[in-house]
């Protein structure tokens, strides 16, 4: 077993609870996180679950420290098992001198005999729940007061949880699940279990947020004044509709669960034609249905939002793993070639301000743009500061939403007929809404003239003029989209040059923070807007690096690929992933120490 | 006042000569004059085929979407602002068979919009294969020994999954064409003219003169049309068979089923007070949902 | 003869304890050991859904396709091959929702498919959103106000656009079903089973217990299943609103419409002489065929 | 003007018939290629027409020459005109000294004033049909019967053709047809026009086919014993389905008009996995809803072959028209990443050899095959030596058709459970049959086990081992592709080398007759097979070359950003066009001519 990077005086914890699917693990932990972050900690969560509703195995992943977490990491310090089947598995993550709670009704503890390096602490959940006059369901909520007594870490963090949690439906059985809380913390406190880390809430606990990558691109969306949303559930954008619909009558949203993808996207795009901020997500298979739409998004110019969060692939796939091989697909998905712009938020922040930048991306360039996220983003809660709402704009472009279309002469013929798709120096026409007096148009997904007619079309002449108005925006839209971002040192300083793009950003930050403590210099790069692609930047990055690495969670190089195409050099590291799981940042940190190790020859 | 030709664009229509296509086009006008819609606020969408042409001859607020999705775009469209009058024409092939899902699914939703099949019983724009509501046995060019399936019932699916308006328009019969598509746009809810439409070029069966001799007005025969398991037994005389003789085969044109009162999709959000695009003037404030979250 | 043991692999079910699933298992494993279906002729088409992961579970010719595809590739597949018994599991967002297009179609093919609908009103595995069978205001995830649309009407749709055999079964009586899904299977022709399957995880309104207290078997009140105007009919109550009392919401099951005899899709090629396996062992002579052009 | 590239000594000729849609103007087309093919002449044609049945200008154009054509070329030595806007439109097009026939009663003379070089000819169409006792639909004929007579070109072969084309149906309407083109043959031969070139049939004609590229497909597609077709309608590939349509019975094929291009590939690979040799074809909008089913046929490693014919896009784009603007869309399409296979034939020889190669490409490897065409391709006829019938072969792969599967061994687990996906060195399993006895399975769309579990898929190690064993194909297709095809002289001795793929070959190679005349030594590549890359005989042609120049028609640079990619080589000059319109070999040859001029600086 490879040591572990954290190191003797880490300050951060992983507590891991598992259990059967269907049995509210998911929850649990997010209730774990929760109790931590309103104690000013930092929590990074994950949680990993087969694609089954019960029957199979759950388990949820709580990282917490007092400094900022960018990821969650392999080894876990207290593991809660609520089976057996969770020791099974996840025994063997346990570090040294690591605690296990467990229920000796449900685990046999001859199953434990081989780890005499750990503190097993038995908590008869059941009887706990019986004792505290709970109800059977409430045995999760024993085993999370068990790990805040194992802890020493205030139990009042859970039980206000719990009573905001149901204090509003039932107060009643919000004070049952104190006392449940209450009884699994006694029993565990006396275990006496000592931990090399000893997490205390702060005094003055700042606010901040627990939210994943859904959430953190729904409050996104609708800050950016989104008026329709239409979504077929597909894991993991699923969450993102739920949540949406759980707002649209106090954000005055039309959200539509449709009959497909295909659905979704034309439905988008009539809402857009309409006036409205409209978006749709979905994973890459509802992606793959919505194609021929995104197409139409292109060729008639419409400004959509489409979320693509990619799940292993190809067909159904994994559905609940994570993955970054929809990178190309987005790139060139749907017949002939059109203007896209195509985002990859790291992490929650990211997610919200990518956001809503990309509904006035869209505005501005009159064609889509695509979030680029996946599972790894979508699904896990991360603490964070709370989102700078005030830094949020709307810019709408050229649209004209009211009032009579003679008032706007840029966008008439000389006649003074509408022209929706007048040829512009930078590629964007003037956008009157349906219903603005005189503007009328064909909105087309034929080939079409200025004025929207399609036979027009046709002419060489036509068909040329406005592809190059259309592709123009490309250039435009350089000078609009997030540049790439850099962390650590610049690369001309760095050992090594790290380039990513999504949410390989936190593990490899995680990994930087061990290698810098060692002394290793890391420059990393993240590839923010993937198209239209930062050639100039990605290659001086390159030029100035000692040595380069790319991490990616695919098997084909996607991003290496567009390097090559678009940078024309070539990558001294890529490193793969493609099993489902995220890159943890253990495997970051070993390979660039074995890249960087005297005796590997290059 | 409009008058109809205020909804002509300067382009011709290119529908071959006695195209059941330009019946429609001449119900279509008139309707919308005589309903007296304003040019800004009347929205069409049409899917693809020949009947999607018309996109270049209708002067209104067009959208000329995919072959199959004119549907999710025009439902897209009016929940986005409801103070425009969407209509949707679509194609046989297009709306009753690449799209019948969405048509379906639509009916089910009650949403405010009058949805006109142009009906010619083949693929007109791709040149003259079946269509989903080809006649069984007949052959076309992707079908040479004949079609296997039984023709869609689009009436009867259209009142089996709730549309609020079902009507059966023939194109050889203007006035009472004109009469119906001012029902379905005046309808509140879902409401669908299937329009038989001849297609003199690739289906030389269902001729003009083969429907004059079938078709009869159900106003005149005192047709109750709110008896929706009536409505569901008539739609299975409302298509017919390759062999179908004059006498035998009589083919209902006029309001199969109509429905009223019923909420329509938009009523049921109360949070759609005006056009979206009123929301999206400047940042919403989601302090309270941000703050919820942690 | 084959048991229903055969039917099954190494892998445990593993629906949540106590969903309608089960039922349907025990049922479907029951019919193929009735039949006396051969193993290795038993071709198994599912889709995406809870009831899709039975593909892990039924030991046979298992294709586990597409959310919503099951349709196509089992028509390919039966096409490909008149010698296998094609079965197709479908949910009801899968057949009825995304698919619904595929289905339709399907039933005015009568290709001879045996299809059983895994209709539990909601989506299971994707957590609980509304299904378009779902009740009408009935709340979940995505629809937290209440469901807008009316739900599809699968019988009448089926009825309406040709299926050759329809009925509605109920995973609460298994030995009801086991003979549905039998005759579904031994029918030559398009034949449906739209089944009841109580969700125990999401769907808290339509249970196993709230069906009990409402089906009633047709096979009891001397239904006339041939009669294709009072299917349509019987549609209109084969579906439920939310508020359904036990007394005024009888829901029938059992065979709801049947047509024997007619010729079934294959039937119709006769090209179709055998495996089409067989065509590619070696090249095919196509010297007349290229002559011909030029 | 530019000069015309084909030379004072040249010895073909085009004609152009233009005329209203809907009137039969590409049907005379064809008639006349006819006779010259049965004369022992080459031919190549160009349709040009609207996506609209009537109302539009349609126009056909016969290239005729006694030596082989690859390709249309820009100047019309015959123009046809049956209306006024045939002038109006293509008058320019005429060549000093070509002829233009026209019917007085719907040309107005006025209009031809300008063009004193020509010589125009009057034939009042309708009066030779009176005159003939045909029907009004037989004017066409007589302006056939009228080409040929200005031609001096014997009116045998029109009437041959003509009594072929209606013996059967109607033997009185062929002698109507018969007289009404001797009509028009005799006034034209009166007016005493002279060409450049003779045109005279060969007393011993070889026997040629006249096929377009999807007959090309469709008879390939039948010699490799496609055993199903399925399809949606779409230009340009609705002829296919069409001629499959016309065989299914004479060749015992299932075809399947279905309800939309989501079935049409689903139902393929349902019936690839029941045994049929399975093929569906559309253009880039169809193969846009078909993205998801292809992805689930490369998960399920079912043996499909899949045509996407490009026209003009984004969307509807331009129906009728050509481009080649869908090559990293199908590279890329679908969420994940699995192997396949693109081919992109040149020519209709190419198509039908490419058809039959990719059925037993897609049953060796398991995995769809593309065959990547276009309009330009799809569209026009050529006239082409017989198909080499007795060279196509049949190679299922590693199948089992029938038998017990305990006769496989190799298929088998250790306790003699049949593995559909069992790993492989050349990832390619033994795939059994259903129906086969003892070979339960379970394909699926989920990633898997050996046996096809999806629950079992979940695992790390599984799922990394189906990756790597399906990814691995890739390798094994490398070594089974055709190779790129080298024409002209080896890039070492070449002025210029000129990369294509598709049908931008034809053009080229007309124009590399013409420079080679002119003493330019041209190398001209062309990548058979786009994926795998062939990134060695591509990388090698570059560094072995003077200058590259890529010619492809689309805007973006599709294969040049895959050159890149795969062979970090830049191009010199790459030629695009997006306008809908096929590449003429003028404009290579004027863009080659520009590239060697002493004075252009690189
Ligand atoms: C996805 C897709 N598939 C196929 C086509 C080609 N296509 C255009 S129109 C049409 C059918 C037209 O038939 P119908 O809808 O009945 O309209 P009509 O021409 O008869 O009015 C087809 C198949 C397309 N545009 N898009
Ligand atoms: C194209 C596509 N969209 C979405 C999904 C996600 N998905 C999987 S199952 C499912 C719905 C399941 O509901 P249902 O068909 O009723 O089956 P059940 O789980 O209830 O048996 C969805 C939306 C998918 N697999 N593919
Ligand atoms: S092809 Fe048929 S439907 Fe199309 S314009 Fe001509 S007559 Fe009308
Ligand atoms: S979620 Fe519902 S349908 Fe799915 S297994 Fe559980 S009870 Fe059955
Ligand atoms: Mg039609
Ligand atoms: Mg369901």
């Amino acid at each position: 077993m490879l040591a572990d990077p954290r190191g003797p005086d880490r300050q951060d914890l992983q507590i891991k609870i598992g259990g059967e699917a269907g049995y509210g693990i998911k929850a649990a932990g997010q209730t774990l996180a929760r109790c931590f972050v309103h104690g000013g900690l930092h929590t990074f969560d994950l949680t990993e679950y087969p694609s089954l509703i019960r029957g199979g195995h759950n388990a949820y992943q709580v990282r917490v420290s007092p400094d900022e977490l960018y990821s969650h990491v392999l080894p876990v310090d207290v593991l809660v098992a609520l089976n057996q089947e969770t020791v099974t598995r996840h025994l063997d993550e346990l570090v040294g001198g690591g605690a296990l709670l467990f229920d000796p009704e449900n685990v046999d503890e001859g199953s434990l005999s081989a780890r005499t390096d750990i503190c097993a602490v038995a908590v008869p959940f059941d009887e706990v729940v019986k004792e505290a006059g709970g109800l059977p369901v409430m045995r999760n909520v024993a085993a999370l007061g068990a790990v805040l007594g194992l802890l020493g870490y205030p139990l009042s963090y859970l039980e206000d949880s719990l009573r905001a949690q149901f204090a509003r439906k039932a107060p009643g059985i919000a004070e049952q699940n104190v006392a449940v809380a209450a009884g699994g913390y006694e029993r565990a406190s006396r275990a006496g279990c000592t931990f090399p880390v000893r997490l205390s809430p702060l005094p003055d606990p700042p606010k901040r947020l627990l939210v994943d990558g859904n959430e953190a691109i729904g409050v996104g969306a609708l800050a950016a004044g989104l008026g329709m949303y239409c979504a077929y559930p597909m894991t993991p954008a699923s969450s993102l509709l739920h949540f949406m619909a759980a707002h649209e009558q106090d954000a005055g949203v039309v959200v539509k669960h449709t009959e497909d993808e295909i659905a979704a996207m034309n439905m988008v795009v009539g809402a857009a034609f309409g006036g409205a901020r409209a978006m749709c997500a979905t994973a890459g298979g509802g992606f793959s249905l919505m194609v021929e739409g995104f197409g139409l998004a292109g060729a008639s110019e419409s400004a959509v939002v489409v979320g693509v969060f990619t799940r292993p692939g190809p067909a159904t796939g994994m559905p609940t793993w994570t993955e970054q091989s929809d990178l190309r697909f987005v790139m060139h998905a749907a017949q002939g070639e059109f203007p896209r712009v195509v985002l990859a938020p790291g992490d929650r922040t990211d997610a919200f301000e990518l956001t809503w930048k990309a509904f006035n991306l869209a505005d501005q360039l009159q064609t889509p743009v695509v979030i680029l996220g996946d599972t790894y983003l979508s699904d896990n809660r991360e603490s964070v500061e709370p989102f700078d709402l005030a830094a949020v704009t709307v810019d709408r472009g050229k649209l004209v939403t009211d009032g009579p279309i003679s008032a706007h002469p840029e966008a008439l013929a000389a006649d003074g007929t509408y022209l929706r798709y007048k040829l512009a120096p930078d590629g964007v026409s003037t956008r009157a809404l349906p219903g603005v007096e005189g503007a009328l148009q064909v909105v087309n997904s034929y080939e079409h003239d200025e004025y929207g007619f399609g036979a027009q079309g046709e002419a060489a002449a036509t068909r040329t003029a406005q592809m190059d108005k259309r592709m123009s925006k490309l250039k435009l839209a350089g000078s609009l989209v997030p540049p790439p971002a850099l962390f650590g040192v610049p690369p001309s300083e760095a050992d090594i040059s790290i380039i990513v793009f999504g949410t390989t950003k936190g593990p490899v930050r995680s990994a930087m923070q061990w290698l810098e403590r060692e002394g290793t210099k890391v420059a990393m790069l993240q590839v923010v807007t993937v198209w239209p692609f930062p050639a100039d930047r990605v290659s001086e990055f390159i030029d100035t690096s000692k040595r380069t690495m790319l991490v990616e969670g695919n098997h084909d190089g996607q991003l290496e690929g567009l390097i090559r195409q678009e940078c024309m050099r070539s990558i001294d590291w890529p490193v793969h992933r493609y099993d489902g799981r995220p890159f943890s940042p253990e495997q970051i940190y070993h390979t660039v120490k074995g890249v960087l190790c005297s005796d590997c020859a290059k | 006042m409009t008058a109809p030709s205020d909804f002509e664009t300067a382009n011709a229509p290119t529908w071959c000569p006695g195209c059941g296509n330009f019946g429609m086009w001449k119900a279509l006008k008139a309707a919308y004059s005589e309903v007296d819609l304003s040019l800004d606020k009347l929205a069409v969408v049409w899917g693809i085929g020949c009947h999607g042409n018309g996109a270049d001859f209708t002067r209104a607020q067009g959208f000329h979407a995919l072959h199959g999705r004119a549907l999710p775009v025009a439902t897209g469209l009016a929940l986005s602002n409801p103070e425009l009058t969407v209509v949707v024409e679509m194609g046989d092939g297009d709306g009753y068979g690449i799209g019948l899902g969405h048509f379906a699914h639509s009916c089910r939703r009650n949403i405010d919009l009058a949805v006109i099949g142009h009906d010619n019983q083949i693929y007109g724009l791709t040149t003259g294969q079946a269509s989903p509501t080809t006649d069984q046995h007949m052959a076309t060019v992707s079908t040479p020994s004949g079609v296997l399936e039984r023709p869609v019932n689009t009436i009867g699916l259209a009142v089996a999954e709730g549309a609020t308006f079902v009507a059966r328009g023939f194109s050889g019969d203007v006035e009472h064409l004109t009469g119906l598509i001012k029902e379905a746009i005046t309808h509140r809810g879902f409401a669908v003219v299937d329009v038989f439409q001849p297609c003199v070029t690739w289906n030389k069966l269902n001729t003009a003169a083969w429907f004059r001799e079938r078709v009869y007005e159900l106003e005149e025969s005192g047709w109750d049309a709110t008896d929706k398991a009536a409505a569901l037994k008539l739609s299975l005389t409302t298509y017919h068979e390759l062999t179908c003789a004059p006498d035998e085969c009589r083919l209902p044109i006029g309001v199969i089923y109509r429905e009223e009162g019923l909420p329509t999709y938009a009523d049921g959000l109360p949070q759609l007070v005006g056009p979206l695009w009123k929301q999206a003037r400047e940042p919403r404030d989601v302090s309270a949902i941000m703050e919820s979250l942690g």
